[in-house]
């Protein structure tokens, strides 16, 4: 026993000298996500990138106010595990000393990593988490860069009495299919709330299991069904299965929306194929967005990853700049301070702000009272299947007329 | 008075009947010895009255008492105790924790348990070996040790369960010492053998089942002269000791 | 001084040394996951008292977890009750279910038992995801249960919350050590004696007395009431709870595997476990899993493969003879004693 | 109306039971000869998948004839798995006939595997292209019958099939058999138990591969792709009896058919959760499992 402590003990030591090695002028962040796990495939759309927000910040000279501080990052894997989250940030806080933290996507971790975070009174930007209540527990530390569950489905009702208002088709039912996982059962408590005052009858409330191996049942219930409008709330595996099946047994609803997640997921599209086209999807960004810079960084990423970058890895981008933005401003490494310049955030301009919206600002609950949707459609204009911006109307890619509703199959 | 009784036992496993009819009964103080030809239902026979199986049929008394459908640890209480034809040690438990099982049946407190089991040990010749581990033993010793935890429960009855087998004669003869002893003790034990030396050696009556029927009962020289008993089982094994 | 002496006087020493550890380590991190450590110690020894002890393996303790967490965290939420008491309660209520479910399965044989234990689990957590309301009581479905921070001030031992990290280790490392004194009272009673023989060979252990079915099912029940307490604590220090942290396969596979990597059936073999393995999943997930994902978990199924194959009946053995040979120098043969 | 759907969820029921029976088949013939649970065969499954997705890509053959390449390489992995790593187990514990430890190597492979994939292939979800059965559906009137599911439940039911006969009819086969019902009879037979193990292993490994190619055509690929059919395969083969060839099918129609019927009457995720229940009734009512042999359990 004594040889194991021993061994503790110098695991230990070597922990302590690897963090004392990095002295000089730095501004350290640790960053949880689900590397590895379910969730892996969008963790690592956040790991790179931040990774690229902030290699370009380093290099533009990092924190100048902080005499070219540079910025040096720190993951670390959560496996989508609250438990292994939360050992991470008090990892972070007190033995990495971090400055910020950020994370952690699953609002399962991001919840009590951020209460860990709350404790110690260090400043956590969370990029992507949508649960409503991560910003409404009172917390002072927390930011959120994108919009809650409760804006997202705010946002698919409204999308969907324009389109009706602008095409005259009239949509009368809508069914309700969610993952039954934290993200899927909190979206929909949302959606309940919203379609009471929008006139839409609830044919469908089918939450499924996201381990599912078969969907076949669930596409069978909203063929019985006939929903106008199909919702759903997928992680990219379900997503995949469930487009293609919908397919397969010819269900044509007027209208199918995502919630991101799966939908956006970069595989979604070479997973469904032709499967994909027409389904719409509820993002923060897309690669047609029509902003100074987004075109430039979209490329810039998929040159060094390969693919384009989704919702999650602009938020992800996005809150790198907004962080180094207030760090400028801060002019300090106290976590007070950083706390006060990003409470302050006004974000409009520069290489980051490749959002839709104009200005990243928080308000007193830490959520970026901007963050607003746009809402995609998936089509093929020539180019293959690609993601259209079609909602809101400004917002729309020049010369293309949504198909609202789904030709029938 | 009797202190087991048998009575009209049958034990049928699907159509197969293992002991058909059988009824015996064995004195305080006495020997008994079950032969029989293999898979006569000897070991069946034993495990119905150690009541591992219920019998489909009949009665079994144990002092008196009706305990045909008992359950092993009730019998193992109650004051029967017994052996296993393979030998079922404890491995992970040295040979003294071996025999302290045995001995919590009639003490809760540890030191009294692990008293009995020394005595015990001590009085079967395995006092210098109460640390081992009985995968360490030979055979004999594993043998002992299984009479050793049987004796420990302080059994009025002794089902011994061939203790003999595979033993070399020099073994067998220290076996039968010790059976001696307990007898001596008052001990009354019922003894399935197929080593015959030592069953016409040991026991004060023999009862030859065959087929799962009992075909005689008498003192051993009674019985090794049977005509019905030499032709259906000993005829070519019998050897006279 | 005898081999047996130096011995309970190093863990004497040891135990001291770990009261002693917060006045040095004052990195709330070390102490986080000394407390992780205790605690999958503490949760693997009360594991080890079935899985060990009475020669089963169950791959379901997570389901005593789950209610000893959900319990205590719905009264102190719903009825402000300390979660001590709800710790009690959730105990208790564990300890029912395991008696419900210990005597039908307890019978079935190695695969078996292990699988519907398994299933067990699974089937709780599918059906915890699918209720948010239980009668009275608001479990939220898969969105799980959120225990509101109290601000320092008010925190404290009656909300069985705490501004420092230093009373959680205090709680778990006392937790530990009664729940270790507690094994080493059964394995050198009666009891103990009974579980282990009727876990090696039922048989046998029926004709010397032992009711080996109910002296499995009297285990499962104490196993469970205890495992149940560290879902309250698991509860109160991340201050979250849902189904896919309490109530799943892995947290039951890990404490077996803890119990394996130590050795089954010994009482040092869970706390030697978790103090090997827990490391090992924390330093390689620290050092590896930014740079390579996977690679954290691929050390962890190398290193569990590794000793299964050199070492089957655990690390325990193997290290405390090396313990024994390399203190054999400094002290006297215990025979040179007696003589 | 409604006896169209009904008729419809039956179909597809029966086809999905028939290819997760398929799924644990290998896990079935594993532990009926080795008398252990491979908790790794998820992953198992998992390696059959990319073993196909990678044949069906780099060849473009049509994923049926990828066989003949999946199912040697599949064999030949698991005759080396067991060779490697399980042997030495049974060497260690000869004295157990179910070593426990075995759970945890198994377990540990599981790990190693499900995460070397996501080390080499990373996290994406692949499909398989090209892909001459996507989306292909059978039309009689309102119902609709899936072709890549038809040809899996009928590859299902051949694979168990030929299996049936390779136990029955031939040498090895009965070798197997006779190591299956007591290993030391079959050794002082002279067969050696470590080459039948071996082979057991290979054998189960590669019905995984089939399960692999069968599955590809309508499901994606990536690395935790095993994880849903390992729990759902333990549950199947309980349910049919462990170690029983028929049994694993029966089970799987049993679980495919309460997942297609049991949404019309509530969600399905508590179609999930009556899953498990029927496990555990099985388990408590007959624990050998419906097809399972006694001395098994």
């Amino acid at each position: 026993m004594k040889r194991i402590q021993l061994l503790a003990l110098s695991l230990a030591m070597s922990l302590m000298l690897t963090s004392l090695a990095f002295a000089g002028p730095t501004v350290k962040i640790g960053n949880i996500l689900p590397l590895s796990g379910p969730s892996a495939s969008v963790g690592q759309q956040g790991k790179q990138a931040r990774e690229m927000a902030i290699e370009e910040i380093n290099a533009a000279g990092g924190i100048k106010s902080l005499g070219g501080a540079k910025i040096e990052m720190l993951y670390a894997d959560s496996k989508s595990d609250p438990n292994v989250g939360v050992t991470a940030a008090e990892r972070f806080i007190n033995t990495e000393k971090v400055n910020v933290i950020t994370g952690a996507w699953n609002s399962g971790v991001t919840y009590p990593s951020t209460a860990v975070a709350e404790r110690y009174g260090v400043p956590y930007i969370v990029p992507v988490s949508v649960r409503d209540t991560i910003t409404e527990r009172g917390f002072k530390n927390v930011f959120r860069i994108a919009a809650k569950d409760s804006w997202w489905a705010r946002d698919q009702f409204t999308f969907l009495k324009d389109m009706e208002k602008e095409t005259g088709e009239k949509l009368s039912t809508v069914a309700f299919v969610y993952e039954n996982g934290d993200w899927g059962t909190g979206f929909v408590t949302q959606w309940k709330k919203l379609v009471e005052n929008s006139g839409y009858k609830v044919v469908l409330d089918e939450p499924y299991p996201s381990t599912a191996t078969d969907l076949t049942p669930v596409v069978n219930k909203i063929r019985r069904a006939r929903p106008d409008v199909l919702m759903l709330v997928s992680n990219a595996a379900d997503a995949i299965l469930l487009t293609n099946t919908l397919a397969d047994y010819k269900v044509s609803p007027k209208v199918i929306i995502g919630s991101g997640g799966g939908h956006a997921d970069p595989t979604f599209i070479s997973g469904c194929g032709e499967n994909a086209r027409y389904v719409f999807d509820i993002v923060e960004w897309e690669t047609d967005v029509n902003k100074a810079g987004a075109k430039e960084v979209n490329e810039a990423y998929k040159k060094r990853y390969g693919s384009n970058l989704t919702g999650e890895a602009v938020d992800a981008y996005l809150a790198m700049y907004v962080l180094a933005d207030a760090l400028e401003r801060a002019g300090s490494l106290d976590p007070a301070a950083i706390r006060k310049a990003l409470s302050k955030t006004d974000y409009t301009s520069g290489r980051g702000m490749i959002a839709t919206y104009d200005s990243v600002q928080f308000d007193a609950t830490g959520q970026n009272k901007n963050a607003a949707m746009s809402v995609v459609q998936i089509n093929d204009i020539g180019k293959g299947l690609e993601r259209i911006t079609v909602w809101p109307k400004p917002a729309r890619r020049a010369g293309y007329t949504p198909v609202f509703p789904m030709p029938k199959k | 008075m009797s202190l087991l009784e048998i009575q009209d036992m049958t034990m049928q496993f699907g159509g197969l009947v293992a002991v058909d009819n059988l009824s015996l009964s064995i004195e305080k103080g006495k020997i008994l010895g079950l032969i029989g030809p293999n898979g006569a239902g000897k070991s069946t026979a034993f495990n119905c009255v150690a009541g591992v199986y219920t019998p489909t049929k009949g009665k079994i008394l144990f002092d008196g008492e009706d305990v045909t459908s008992h359950k092993p640890w009730d019998l193992c209480k109650k004051g029967m105790g017994r052996t296993f034809q393979i030998v079922k040690p404890f491995a992970a438990l040295t040979a003294m924790e071996n025999v302290m099982v045995g001995a919590f049946a009639t003490t809760d407190n540890r030191d009294k348990a692990a008293a009995k089991a020394a005595d015990v040990m001590d009085m079967l010749g395995l006092g210098d070996k109460k640390d081992l581990k009985p995968g360490a033993m030979t055979i004999a010793d594993r043998k002992c040790l299984e009479i050793a935890k049987a004796l420990a429960t302080n059994p009025k009855l002794l089902l011994l369960d061939e203790v003999m087998a595979g033993l070399r004669p020099t073994e067998v003869d220290e076996i039968i010492e010790i059976i001696r002893t307990l007898k001596a003790k008052g001990m009354t034990i019922f003894v399935i053998e197929h080593i015959m030396r030592a069953i016409m050696a040991l026991s004060d009556e023999i009862v030859v089942i065959q087929f799962g029927k009992k075909i005689c009962q008498g003192e051993p020289e009674a019985v090794a002269c049977d005509e019905k008993v030499i032709k259906a089982y000993l005829g070519d094994d019998y050897a006279p000791a | 001084m005898t081999q047996n002496e130096l011995k309970r006087n190093c863990l004497i020493g040891l135990a001291l040394a770990a009261f002693a550890l917060p006045l040095v380590v004052s990195s709330p991190t070390y102490l986080h996951i000394l407390i992780m450590l205790f605690l999958f110690a503490y949760m693997t020894t009360s594991w080890n008292l079935v899985g060990g002890f009475a020669g089963v393996l169950p791959l379901g303790h997570s389901v005593f977890v789950g209610i000893g967490a959900y319990t205590s965290t719905v009264l102190w939420l719903q009825y402000g009750v300390s979660p001590w008491i709800g710790m009690i309660i959730g105990g208790l209520l564990s300890a029912a279910v395991g008696y419900l479910i210990g005597k039908p399965t307890l019978k079935m044989r190695g695969a078996y038992f292990a699988l519907s234990t398994m299933a067990f689990v699974e089937g709780v957590r599918v059906m915890v995801e699918n209720i948010d309301m239980l009668g009275p009581f608001k479990l939220n479905g898969p969105r799980g249960l959120n225990i509101p921070p109290l601000p320092a001030q008010e925190a404290g031992f009656w909300s069985f919350q705490f501004a420092t990290k230093e009373p959680y280790y205090y709680i778990a490392l006392t937790m530990l050590i009664l729940v270790l004194a507690l094994t080493y009272y059964i394995s050198h009673s009666k009891f103990g004696y009974y579980l282990k023989s009727g876990g090696e060979e039922p048989e046998a252990a029926q004709a010397l007395g032992v009711n080996v079915a109910s002296c499995k099912v009297a285990a499962n029940v104490l196993s469970a009431f205890l495992t149940s307490l560290a879902g309250t604590f698991l509860a109160q220090l991340t201050l979250f709870i849902y189904p896919k942290s309490v109530l799943t396969l892995d947290l039951s596979f890990e404490l077996a595997f803890i119990a394996l990597i130590g050795g089954r059936g010994s009482i040092a073999g869970p706390v030697i476990g978790a103090l090997l393995l827990r490391p090992v999943s924390e330093f390689s997930r620290i050092y590896f899993s930014d740079t390579l994902p996977g690679l954290h978990l691929i050390i962890l199924g190398v290193v569990l493969i590794v000793v299964m194959l050199y070492q089957p009946r655990g690390l325990t053995e193997p290290l405390l003879g090396l313990f024994d040979r390399i203190t054999a120098g400094f002290i006297r043969k215990p025979q040179e004693d007696t003589v | 109306m409604d006896l169209v759907f009904f008729a419809q969820d039956c179909i597809n029921g029966v086809l999905m039971g028939l290819i997760y029976g398929l799924v644990a088949l290998g896990l079935t013939l594993i532990f009926g000869v080795l008398k252990v649970i491979n908790f790794a065969h998820g992953s198992f499954i998992m390696v059959g998948m990319y073993v196909s997705y990678w044949a069906v890509t780099l060849t473009g053959l049509h994923p049926y004839l990828a066989l003949g390449i999946i199912v040697p390489a599949m064999f030949l992995f698991g005759y080396w798995i067991q060779n490697l790593l399980i042997r030495p187990i049974f060497i260690a514990e000869r004295d157990v006939r179910e070593p426990i430890t075995v759970i945890v190597v198994t377990t540990g492979m599981w790990y190693v595997l499900d995460n070397l994939a996501l080390l080499v292939f990373g996290p994406d979800y692949r499909a398989l292209s090209p892909n001459p059965l996507k989306g292909q559906m059978l039309n009689f009137g309102e119902i609709f019958i899936s072709v890549p599911k038809l040809y899996g439940a009928a590859a299902a039911v051949a694979t168990a099939g030929l299996l049936f006969w390779f136990l029955q009819k031939t040498r090895m086969g009965r070798a197997i058999r006779a190591t299956s019902l007591d290993r030391d009879a079959a050794s002082l037979m002279g067969i050696n138990q470590w080459k039948i193990f071996n082979i057991a292993m290979g054998i189960g490994t590669a019905v995984a591969g089939v399960a692999g190619a069968v599955l590809t055509p309508f499901y994606n690929v990536y690395p935790t792709v095993g994880i849903p059919f390992d729990v759902k395969s333990f549950v199947i083969v309980v349910l049919g009896g462990l170690g029983s060839i028929w049994g694993a099918l029966v089970g799987g129609v049993i679980i495919g058919l309460v997942e297609s019927i049991g949404p019309i009457f509530m969600t399905s995720t508590w179609t999930e959760a009556i899953v498990y229940g029927l496990f555990l009734l099985v388990l408590f009512v007959k624990p050998s499992g419906l097809f399972g042999q006694k001395h098994d359990w």
